[in-house]
């Protein structure tokens, strides 16, 4: 897709997002191995060095700012497995994404009482 | 020849996986979704399938951003559940059809379809869960797999009207096959959902139950929609849906539509399932 | 627009680069193969180019059988010379021609190609030789790089036409880009040769001639033959040549034949090259 | 492609070379890191067990046996890199295949003198 995405506060994920989330999203996927998941656990900051982030892509992951991570590149489907290591639910996630408040989030995008 | 025996449409959000490990299948929350394909797998049990084609996408699981596949099938004797992270699932593995997957590799070819094919490979939630779905819990899967991954992550991905074409080829591909094979073809993802973005936890449950009629009767009204006619009203990660596309070009021009389901959110996600017959 | 300046035909083959790291070139068994590459690179130099597609196949070490891409475009911003066993090649590393390539997958996959999008991956002597073959050995290569492999190994293979039509599709994308860049476009493989069987070490002379010709007069009745029809006149591994036919696709039906040089055996291969220029 | 080939002494590295190859072509293709040279150098055997060949395939590969390499379904572009690491011209490869002594090869095959 060669033009600007044109629909609302819905970013497609293109080159532009491939290329400049890469590190991340490399980073991220990585922790489909245990052994990476345990370096994660152990040392955080040294496992992100690993995959050479960025100080601004560093301060996203360890603060979980996932609008942050998204702004910076960052692919839901590579960073969730942040979320399968240090467990935070999609919904949050989510809420995150739209600027929201969880529970407004859960009762208004999701229609859950 | 080999026949096939019916078209599935199924979501295969990964929280359905974990429902069905945390044994959440009966709380309020999951019950009227997994009731829903009660009537599926009953259907599954009297069709008596011998092999499962699946089309799904990818999850960064086995394929990451340094080689995004366009469309990629399957050729392996076994595919192992892959590790998404939540460390090793108690799912059987699956067995691959491995001669029909060559015999569709070849069609493929030799219809222009540009498959990167895949001989070592491990499969996500994206087909797992379809499985689960249809077949349950079993010490064995019943049914051998071919699996057909199309991008869905990494834009260009393919057109709505190409996912039709492939389900075309596949179709004259099994009807070619001299084995007695009975196949189904399950279309999965979906149905609407947006993860990334303001706009996540967009659901757009009146799009989503024109789709599951609309997808048995009217399935030119949606071949013809743009990537971005899907992106709009299926959401980002709704656009998934496009694989439907893959087993509806598999069917006949007239289906009957035997089941339906819908319940959402399952998850964050609009959820549901068809089961469809060909009616010639 | 950019545009595409001229197409060029050529081996590959590895023994040539070979050759060059150990400055074998002006030996009796060489200098008449490199001799004839001169008027190609003098033509570069006057046709100062920014960029060369060149389309190549692997020889497993950018792929291995457990992933094999029918069709895979580079999308990186560098790509390195692999090391094929001998180790490291004293050749710069190739600069990419990333923007463009995103194009050229853009207009591919919409136009229904279903390529492997590469964005970190080494590149063969596939790519390296024709480079070499052309550009001599710069500190640094004159032109930024858009490889695209081409499966010639494993069967299925592409058909000739198919790599006909991806010629179509990437002439149109080129002529859609708005860059005013100087586009040349490699065709690489070949010519005759056989690595393995009983028929081993079979060149076809006459064949290769009639192709060096024939590629630029009369390219429909390659793009006719069958991929069969390239393994009995040219070899098992010298069907490679499909990979001329892109090149080709790419060009104005009529061409003017610019240069042609032809040597055999280079090392157990028949040998040669063309350049070619739109003639409306 | 489906059928047999029928081009005379013309293998096609189809569906069956593939498979059956699988094992020899991936210990070879691995002889592209310098590490993997090294230890195939060292214990040949060793080096050829972690691949998992079976004892056919490794009396083959160690007796640089190229014709029986590649009845076993090995493909030259991997096992060539066998040559690499232990050197032999791909000539006398050739010769190998086409059943011939290696001079006769040149002159027949090639039309070398
Ligand atoms: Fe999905
Ligand atoms: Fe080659």
């Amino acid at each position: 897709m060669t033009t600007p995405n044109p629909i609302p506060d819905t970013p497609l994920f293109d080159r532009k997002g491939s290329i400049r989330g890469y590190r991340m999203n490399k980073m991220a996927m990585a922790l489909g191995n245990p052994a990476n998941r345990k370096a994660f656990l152990e040392d955080e900051e040294a496992y992100l060095d690993r995959f050479g982030l960025t100080a601004e892509e560093k301060t996203a992951v360890m603060a979980r700012d996932w609008h942050e991570m998204v702004r910076l590149g960052g692919n839901l489907f590579f960073i969730l497995k942040i979320s399968a290591v240090d467990p935070v639910p999609i919904t949050q996630i989510g809420a995150a994404q739209a600027g929201m408040e969880h529970g407004a989030f859960l009762a208004q995008r999701l229609g859950k009482v | 020849m080999a026949q096939i025996i019916g078209g599935l449409g199924t979501s295969h959000v990964p929280s359905i996986g974990v429902a069905l490990d945390r044994g959440l299948h009966d709380t309020p929350d999951w019950k009227p979704f997994f009731d829903g394909y009660e009537a599926g797998k009953q259907w599954m049990r009297d069709a008596k399938p011998d092999v499962a084609v699946v089309i799904f996408n990818d999850h960064g699981n086995s394929f990451f951003l340094d080689r995004v596949p366009t469309f990629a099938v399957g050729v392996a004797e076994t595919y192992k559940p892959v590790d998404e992270g939540w460390g090793p699932r108690a799912i059987p593995d699956f067995q691959g059809a491995e001669d029909l997957s060559w015999h569709l590799v070849d069609k493929l070819v030799e219809r222009h379809f540009d498959p990167l094919v895949c001989r070592e490979i491990e499969v996500d939630h994206g087909l797992q869960v379809p499985m689960e779905l249809f077949f349950g819990r079993p010490d064995a899967w019943p049914v051998k797999v071919v699996p057909i991954w199309v991008n869905t992550i990494q834009y260009p991905i393919p057109t709505p009207q190409r996912c039709w074409d492939m389900g075309r080829v596949l179709r004259e591909a099994i009807e070619s096959w001299p084995g007695d094979e009975r196949v189904v073809i399950l279309g999965t993802g979906g149905l609407s959902h947006q993860l990334q973005g303001a706009r996540a936890g967009f659901i757009n449950r009146e799009a989503d139950l024109a789709w599951l009629d609309g997808i048995a009767t009217d399935p030119e009204h949606y071949r013809n929609m743009t990537r971005e006619d899907y992106v709009e009203q299926f959401g980002s990660e709704g656009a998934e849906l496009i694989m439907w596309l893959v087993m509806r070009g598999a069917m006949d021009a007239k289906v009957n539509l035997i089941h339906k389901h819908y319940h959402a959110p399952a998850s964050m996600t609009g959820a549901g399932m068809v089961v469809l017959e060909n009616a010639g």
